[in-house]
């Protein structure tokens, strides 16, 4: 998904007049949408899976990385033996073609891989993005300037070249998934994040509440931590929900491009490198982290909507211009 | 028949009850006024005189009858020839109300063909006619402008004319001139009343501003939570009210008339300001919000600063605060040269919504302050702060409340005792109640005024609204397009007006009798035409 | 500085420095990239001191800040080169040759550019069709289950990587189904009839992991317009549900929806890498990839401008055509 | 020479590293008789032939490409002095005169070569094809700005190495001689009796001084083939071949250049392509490839389908996949280990990783099972199909690690099945038994080709391959055992850093042979020799498996290249 479009929906998100807040609040909100609940429980079910690997694939009696070269026929390939990928009560989800690795054990420990690498890398981007960004939108002219510059310089830079490029410098002996978060964070999506979050920063900075802080006697640290951090949540966190999958979907591409999580370890993104090719022969092999893809996007989505309703119910519009007196609300 | 005829009018959102078993008349050619605070349903009784609640989740019931029309049970095409085509609404706020992305022409022409089936030359000849119709100079050229290269006047006389453009027999008009200055209001005001001679539409007025409604019709129905206080003429409602919530009302309307402030005893200088200029933006697109002010604030006295929007009071107000560095001139503090900010001089912001952080508790914030200052001693500060809340008529079990649970007024006292809190010796209020109820309004000005007496404050009252800053100052500063124009003791300068443009402002002022409004209303022709 | 001119005028300086910095960093990186330039342009069976005559050639054993300068001057004043029985000219701006095929690197750029436009361009008509059309459909919609399923197809495109949604593409409608010819790139000059039946299925596979993009936007753009004060003026003058989605509701998504389109495109003009590569477009994004893992370094510099260059421009436009579409937008 | 493109991913071998730029790989009909597909098998002139590749001509200047006999698509363009055999199977790995007359003319102890030029043989715009045109194209392949082809005419010739080529140096190179318009000698600094089939590589080319471009020349080269190029797009994406109306078939025995027309279209990703061939559409229906082989998925596919079936080819070509040790670095200084390790090799999965039994042949010797190689078959360290982890682990135990033994493996990041993690893990896996924890160290191509061919850097355990330059022991020995060219500054293929006297006295005595049967033996003989010094575990033969469109006839492939020669197919 575009970097652009996280920008234009979170910055959506009026900020200009404060809802009315709390965390209970939110969370009553946010109670009130079965879909973002449903979302919530796939999402929660999804990490648990993940943190839970190693126990799932005990219970099945497998692992991700033992080869079995019986349940394939080396004679086509390598192809599967048996019905439905060779699925069965030993291998629930059946076996990878060419190796007969258990393809339940590859999602389950891809899914730590997919969703870890995703949110290790949203963490970078959220981070940077906002440091830089309220830094740009507090700063003065100069640093200011500069800050954006720099943001500028990163949404200009072509993220897989720069990845590519990246990924070949770091020594082997770097863990490969950290290396990889680290990456697509630091080249990826930020820049646009920062510009949004300099955005959001230099119309909370005129605010009242901003403003009697400021009378009250407190430093621009301490103003940008208690006053303007809590005014941002909405728009970055709506944003996260959206870098997240964005960030899945680029494991995937850096996979395809050969510069991903290396094998043995398995990742969604690497298992659909080598299965789309198995797309006739071996479709399952295909369709699970396709499918596994497709539902964290969607849930993650779907509940990144839910928690953007529940952070600011009213969908006002954020090109209003407005006289800046109050509306009779009657 | 009536042209509006209102029987048992319920509405309900939700668990609500917004509007409770209203009824009233509306003769062709008359005009009524619903008034009432906020909360008092008056805004939803114009909605659902056009049908605007179907589908949207509110129930209502009774019966509503429109120019004929059973509002409740007609169709979808009725209500549709209904809207705009026999009554028509003109909404509050003029800027959102009209669709940013087209001509106003356009607009009015859309509206226009759907009641009348013309060509679209046609109806754009139409748009040109009633703009000029309102007044709008040129109309022909400026019906391509869109709605933001307008002022603010100007875009509420083109919806007064997208509402004329289909000739309906009524005319609602929600809270037409809230968002607009003084002067303006006056103009559109004297629009409307203009208007319903030529026409002899019927016009229902819904407002808060008793003074407006005063200036503009024949009968008054005053609302307060969704039920009808007391309804009759103009004259009577206002001159000889019945209610108790009626006199209420009005005498905590500000009034012109009313006795002024006796002047303080001249006292040591607390703030000075000299020359103060501030200019926005840079090279050729620079533009200077204040210009040369130099003021003089004394110990205990209340300086009142008014203008109209634009007119750079707001950036004086924050300049002496020292939220704003001015570009020219300086600030001398007890004497001494001071720049940036200082907890002994305070401000008291307008919206009260957005001058407290939502997401802290109430006692976090007004303890800002204490703990800037280094205080450390947790149990000092809560003693501190419930004594503050208790000060400003809130209570010291508040302390752990949000903002969003506290009403409008309860939360610019909040902000008063987030401003005590510092010691402050100046407190700078920036139209401080100007987004609240008149009712409500009286009170915050009686806790400044009590504030000021007990401790000594000098106060700046950064309004525009003339009533109000006569009420609580001793001196006033009059300002336009950056400059201060006039400034002196509250009873000179109300009384006689050096400058013309004080005089116009005076004359604009909405006034409580009718009979005193047609008499400004020739007053203000008289001005117009000089 | 006011009015266009200035806003042009501060948007290409501020362009110029982005692409400088970014020239620099791209030498950085590569200069500490893993792998011997001269020995792979030489090839892995060369001695070394055939090794040392390549390196030699391609000026990799001066300093770094050398070779930058030496690029920049190149940039400026263009250079001369020899072919071996020829002193050649690039011109200004010379963006240097290709360690690899000793092309002039402006050359291969306006080479691979118009397959990079005609894939990104006709990309974005398609996406938004579909997108925009989803949108609108399931703002027309809404609560009931159409939204639903629109919402969900669209996230389906969006979550499924563009090589996976190629292939099969490819399969099923060239493979199996036989309804057009495998795509392989025709010129826009040649034959614009195949270009575009060529380019069919590259675009459908980009536009349908970009549509769900226009959708989402589209349709809050449109919810928040149909929230907003002078939609319920235009209710209470008796104007109808359609004609308040299409003439109100979808005008105020096209500002968001332009700034959207244009960071879009401006990213594409980079080279959709996968695409390009799947369907074998010989454009910017694949000849870049393919650059980096020979550590062509002039070739990845020139590309990496062109791309940056793009995406300045990109949203350079957007905020012009922004300002165009909303009038109360002004450029700074 | 440059490297494989990106598009070749996903598919085994796509492209030999050391014959990159012809692309090497196989093809050949599953049964022998060279058959169509379709009724009539008989072959016809005329139609157009399409060539779908993976990777772009990018190389197109006879000096700057690196091939095995010629290449494939530029051997319709250039003729060579000699050339392979075009003929199936084992027939086609002999050497057989070209643009000579004969195979070349050794003196008595074969540092002297003489070629005579056939008569009429002429360039595209019809001007006769000199000796000296000869001498000048392999001068230019000295120039540092044509660099890129093998290393054996540096080598071998008298006076070579520090010649620069004829841009610097217009005296040229005394080591050729041509005392007229169709004799060329060849002086060489030892014996190399193997010489013939070092001048069936494109450096043999004529190129006329007077058309010479210099790095320019491939947008353009002067066609002495039967096909001349009308288009050449792209750097090399887009190839259009015409019939050359000069190249008369009476000069030429080998190219039976039946088709009119060739069209060469790269740059297509490695499925795609093998997607085309099996729907043979259109103009698909007369394609073949030269540079993409059925991967695993797709030959899944292609068994289940009986006419898709009928049009696979399979070829071989004279390649190893193996592991490497540094008997530097330790514990690979003990033999035992290294056997060992040997022992415990799980061939089956690691055939399985590769592609399964009908992409690869376990391999137990580091020669290709091919017989021109002089292919001596042994298995020294008997591991069976699964592995021999008793043995194994017995072993270490007498090297002194009765517990086990942790190491580590170093491997290609790329997506090739031969260096790559897949492999990696399958050796994970089968050591994991014998009581040897490896941990695997995936390096970037880059990296890992410069890591491994360092003397300085060179791990102690890892995944390597080597491929033939002709179908010989020679060039497939000598640069890995030789302990002469151990490079110590430069790029070393020495992997085992061997340097053994008596090693390096047999391979100068072999390449004194001219008669190349009885070289065959001895390589053989030698590579057993050098198999039980355990320096590498030899893993498998890759095989090579290629669809072609099914109106394309006389399929050729030899096993000097595995390819489909193009330059026999009819498509009528």
């Amino acid at each position: 998904m575009s970097e652009a479009l996280v920008a234009v929906e979170a910055a959506g998100t009026d900020t200009s007049v404060p809802a009315a807040s709390g965390a209970r609040q939110f969370w009553r909100r946010l109670r009130t949408q079965r879909a973002a609940l449903v979302a919530a429980v796939v999402v929660a079910l999804l990490v648990l899976v993940a943190l839970a690997a190693p126990l799932l694939t005990a219970i099945e009696g497998q692992d991700p990385t033992t080869y079995h070269p019986s349940l394939v026929d080396s004679a086509r390939g390598g192809v599967p033996v048996g019905s439905f990928g060779g699925a069965g009560a030993d291998h629930w989800l059946g076996v990878e073609p060419q190796t007969g690795r258990d393809l339940f054990a590859r999602l389950v420990y891809g899914a730590r891989v997919s969703l870890g690498v995703a949110l290790a890398a949203t963490v970078v981007q959220l981070v940077l993005g906002v440091v830089v960004g309220v830094a740009a939108g507090l700063g003065n002219r100069w640093v200011d300037l500069v800050l954006t510059r720099v943001a500028d310089i990163f949404v200009a830079m072509p993220l897989m070249i720069v990845a590519l490029a990246l990924l070949a410098i770091v020594p082997a002996g770097f863990p490969r998934p950290v290396l990889v978060a680290l990456v697509v964070g630091l080249v990826s999506g930020w820049g646009t994040l920062a510009k949004m979050v300099r955005a959001q920063t230099l119309t909370l900075k005129q605010l009242d509440y901003v403003a009697a802080a400021r009378l009250s006697g407190w430093g621009t640290v301490r103003i940008a931590r208690r006053e303007l951090l809590p005014g941002l949540a909405a728009p970055v966190i709506t944003f996260a929900a959206i870098l997240v999958p964005t960030n899945i979907t680029v494991e995937a591409a850096l996979s395809f491009l050969g510069v991903g999580v290396k094998p043995p370890t398995p990742s969604w993104g690497q298992m659909l490198t080598s299965a789309d090719v198995w797309y006739q022969a071996a479709p399952q092999y295909l369709l699970l982290p396709a499918g596994a893809l497709f539902l964290t996007v969607l849930a993650l989505t779907v509940l990144g909507d839910g928690v953007r309703t529940a952070l600011d119910p009213r969908a006002s519009s954020r090109l209003r211009v407005g006289t800046g007196r109050r509306r009779e609300a009657s | 028949m009536s042209l509006v005829d209102v029987r048992d009018l319920r509405v309900d959102f939700g668990g609500l009850r917004a509007v409770d078993g209203l009824s009233f008349r509306l003769e062709q050619g008359a005009a009524l006024a619903l008034v009432g605070e906020s909360g008092s349903g008056k805004s939803t009784v114009a909605s659902a005189l056009l049908g605007l609640h179907r589908g949207t989740g509110a129930r209502v019931a009774g019966t509503v009858e429109v120019a004929g029309t059973d509002v409740q049970t007609a169709s979808e095409e009725e209500l549709r020839r209904l809207r705009g085509g026999k009554a028509a609404m003109v909404f509050q706020d003029p800027l959102s109300s009209l669709d940013p992305y087209y001509a106003i022409g356009d607009q009015i022409a859309e509206v226009y063909r759907l009641h009348a089936r013309v060509s679209r030359r046609a109806a754009r000849a139409r748009a040109v006619e009633v703009l000029d119709r309102v007044g709008i100079p040129d109309a022909a050229r400026r019906s391509r402008a869109r709605p933001h290269e307008f002022s603010g006047g100007m875009r509420q006389r083109a919806l007064i004319a997208m509402a004329l453009a289909c000739e309906p027999g009524l005319l609602i008009a929600d809270e037409p001139t809230t968002a607009l200055d003084v002067t303006v209001q006056a103009q559109v005001l004297d629009l409307l009343h203009t208007l319903r001679e030529e026409t002899g539409m019927g016009l229902l007025l819904v407002t808060h501003d008793v003074g407006v409604a005063a200036e503009s019709i024949d009968e008054v129905l005053v609302m307060q939570y969704g039920r009808a206080v007391e309804h009759g003429p103009v004259a009577g409602v206002l001159g000889s009210p019945a209610e108790p919530y009626t006199r209420e009302l009005l005498a905590a309307v500000p009034r012109l008339d009313a006795p002024a402030k006796a002047p303080a005893e001249p006292e040591e200088v607390v703030l000075e300001a000299s020359g103060l200029r501030r200019e926005f933006g840079r090279g050729k697109r620079a533009v200077t919000a204040v210009r040369d002010v130099s003021l003089t604030l004394r110990r205990g006295e209340t300086l009142g600063i008014v203008g109209e929007s634009g007119s750079g009071k707001t950036t004086l107000g924050r300049m002496l605060v020292g939220l704003l560095e001015p570009t020219a001139g300086s600030l001398r503090f007890e004497g001494r040269a001071h720049t940036g900010v200082n907890p002994a001089v305070q401000m008291v912001f307008q919206d009260p919504v957005s001058s407290l952080n939502p997401r802290r508790s109430v006692g976090e914030s007004i303890a800002d302050p204490l703990r800037a200052r280094g205080e450390r001693d947790e149990g000092r500060i809560r003693r501190r702060v419930g004594e503050l809340l208790e000060r400003v008529g809130l209570e010291a079990a508040h302390h752990d409340r949000y903002p969003h649970e506290f009403s409008g007024g309860q939360r610019q006292r909040v902000g008063i005792a987030r401003a005590l809190a510092a010691d402050p010796r100046v407190i700078v209020c920036d139209e401080p109640v100007s987004a609240l109820d008149v009712t409500t309004q009286a009170h915050v000005i009686d806790l400044l005024g009590e504030l000021q007496r007990e401790l000594g404050l000098a106060l700046v009252f950064v309004a525009h609204d003339l009533a109000v800053v006569r009420q609580v100052s001793d001196r006033v500063a009059v300002m336009r397009q950056g400059s201060v124009i006039e400034e002196g003791p509250v009873g000179e300068v109300y009384a006689s007006p050096r400058d013309p443009y004080t005089r116009q402002l005076l004359a604009a002022v909405p006034a409580l009798d009718p009979e005193a409004a047609a008499r400004r209303r020739a007053e203000r022709r008289e001005l117009a035409a000089v | 500085m006011t009015g266009f001119g200035g806003f042009v005028l501060r948007r290409a300086v501020g362009a110029l420095v982005t692409l400088l910095v970014l020239s620099v960093i791209i030498y950085v990186v590569f200069y500490v990239t893993p792998g011997n330039v001269a020995q792979i342009t030489c090839g892995p069976r060369c001695s070394p001191a055939q090794v040392q005559q390549v390196a030699e050639q391609l000026h990799l054993n001066d300093p770094l800040f050398e070779r930058y300068w030496h690029f920049l001057q190149g940039l400026v004043a263009g250079q001369d080169y020899s072919t071996g029985t020829a002193v050649q000219h690039c011109s200004a701006p010379c963006l240097g040759l290709s360690y690899q095929s000793d092309q002039q690197v402006t050359a291969l750029i306006l080479a691979k550019l118009p397959v990079t436009a005609s894939l990104a361009l006709g990309a974005m008509v398609l996406w938004l069709i579909i997108g925009v059309g989803t949108g609108v459909l399931s703002v027309w919609r809404r609560g009931r289950p159409t939204e639903r399923l629109l919402t969900t197809l669209t996230l389906a495109g969006m979550s499924t990587p563009v090589f996976v949604i190629g292939l099969v593409l490819m399969i099923v409608v060239c493979g199996q189904l036989e309804l057009l010819p495998f795509p392989q790139y025709v010129a826009f000059t040649e034959d614009p009839e195949q270009w575009a039946w060529n380019l069919l299925l590259p675009w459908l596979s980009l536009a349908l992991i970009e549509s769900a993009t226009y959708a989402r936007l589209t349709r809050a753009a449109m919810l928040e317009t149909l929230a907003e004060d002078h939609v319920r003026t235009f209710r209470a003058y008796g104007v109808g549900e359609r004609a308040i989605i299409r003439r109100h509701a979808l005008r105020g998504a096209v500002a968001p929806l332009i700034a959207v389109n244009a960071n879009n495109i401006g990213v594409l003009f980079g080279g959709a890498v996968l695409t390009e590569t799947l369907f074998g477009l010989p454009g910017i994004g694949r000849e870049m990839v393919e650059a980096v893992k020979v550590v062509d370094l002039p070739v990845v510099v020139g590309m990496v401008l062109v791309t940056g260059f793009f995406v300045v421009l990109a949203n350079a436009v957007a905020d012009v055509l922004y300002a165009v579409a909303d009038r109360r937008v002004v450029l700074t | 020479m440059r490297q494989p493109s990106v598009i070749a991913r996903r598919v085994a071998a796509a492209s030999v590293s050391l014959v990159l730029a012809a692309g090497a790989a196989a093809c050949g009909p599953e049964d022998n008789d060279a058959k169509g597909a379709g009724g009539d098998s008989t072959p016809h002139k005329g139609g157009t032939l399409t060539v779908l590749n993976a990777n772009p001509q990018q190389d197109f200047d006879p000096a700057r490409l690196y091939t095995s006999g010629g290449g494939n698509v530029p051997s319709l363009v250039f003729r060579t002095l000699t050339t392979r055999n075009r003929e199936d199977g084992a027939a086609g790995t002999k050497v057989v005169p070209d643009l000579a007359t004969d195979t070349g003319r050794p003196n008595k102890d074969a540092t002297v070569w003489t070629y005579t030029l056939k008569k009429g043989l002429k360039y595209e715009d019809g001007t006769p094809i000199t000796s000296a045109d000869i001498k000048y194209g392999i001068e230019r392949s000295f120039a540092p700005e044509l660099s890129g082809g093998a290393p054996y005419l540096r080598d071998w010739l008298v006076g070579a190495a520090d010649y620069q080529g004829p841009y610097k140096d217009d005296k040229g190179l005394d080591a050729i001689e041509t005392p007229d318009e169709r004799t060329i000698v060849f002086h060489l600094n030892k014996p190399e009796g193997e010489f013939p089939y070092l001048a069936t590589q494109t450096q043999f080319t004529p190129v006329p001084k007077a058309k010479d471009t210099g790095t320019k020349y491939e947008e353009h080269p002067v066609s002495s083939g039967p096909y001349k190029v009308v288009r050449n797009e792209n750097d090399g994406e887009r190839l259009v071949l015409e019939r050359n109306p000069h190249w008369s078939a009476a000069t030429d025995a080998e190219r039976k250049a039946y088709p009119d027309k060739v069209d060469v279209r790269s740059g297509l990703d490695s499925s795609v392509i093998n997607q085309r061939l099996s729907a043979s559409q259109g103009a698909d229906a007369a394609a073949v490839t030269t540079d993409t082989n059925l991967g695993p998925a797709e030959l899944a596919k292609v068994s289940g389908d009986r006419d898709l079936a009928s049009r696979v080819g399979t070829g071989h070509f004279g390649y190893t996949n193996y592991i490497a040790f540094n008997p530097k670095v330790k514990p690979f200084d003990d033999v035992k280990v290294r056997q060992a390790i040997s022992y415990a090799i799980d061939r089956s999965s690691v055939v399985n990783a590769a592609g399964g039994s009908a992409l690869a042949e376990p391999a137990t010797t580091f020669l290709p099972n091919q017989k021109s190689f002089g292919y001596t078959p042994y298995d020294l360290f008997p591991a069976g199909k699964a592995g021999d982890p008793a043995k194994a682990k017995q072993l270490l135990k007498e090297a002194g690690h009765p517990n086990g033994l942790t190491v580590t493996l170093t491997h290609s990041n790329a997506r090739d099945f031969e260096t790559s993690p897949e492999i990696a893990t399958a050796i994970q896996d089968a050591l994991k038994k014998a009581g040897i924890t490896v941990k695997l160290q995936g390096l970037e191509e880059n990296d890992y080709s410069d890591k491994i061919h360092n003397v300085k850097t060179e791990p102690g355990f890892f995944l390597a391959h080597w491929g033939a330059d002709w179908p010989s022991g020679g060039p497939f020995l000598a640069p890995i055992f030789d302990g002469r060219q151990i490079v110590e500054d430069g790029a070393n293929f020495n992997t085992g850093l061997l340097n053994d006297k008596s090693v390096n006295a047999e391979i100068d005595a072999i390449n004194k042979l001219t008669d190349l049967d009885q070289a065959a033996k001895r390589w053989g003989a030698l590579d057993k020799k050098i198999g039980e010094k355990a320096l590498t575990v030899p893993l498998f033969h890759p095989v090579y498996k290629r669809l072609y469109g099914k109106d394309v006839k006389n399929i050729v492939i030899s096993d000097w290249t595995g390819v489909l020669d193009v330059s026999q197919v009819a498509v009528k």
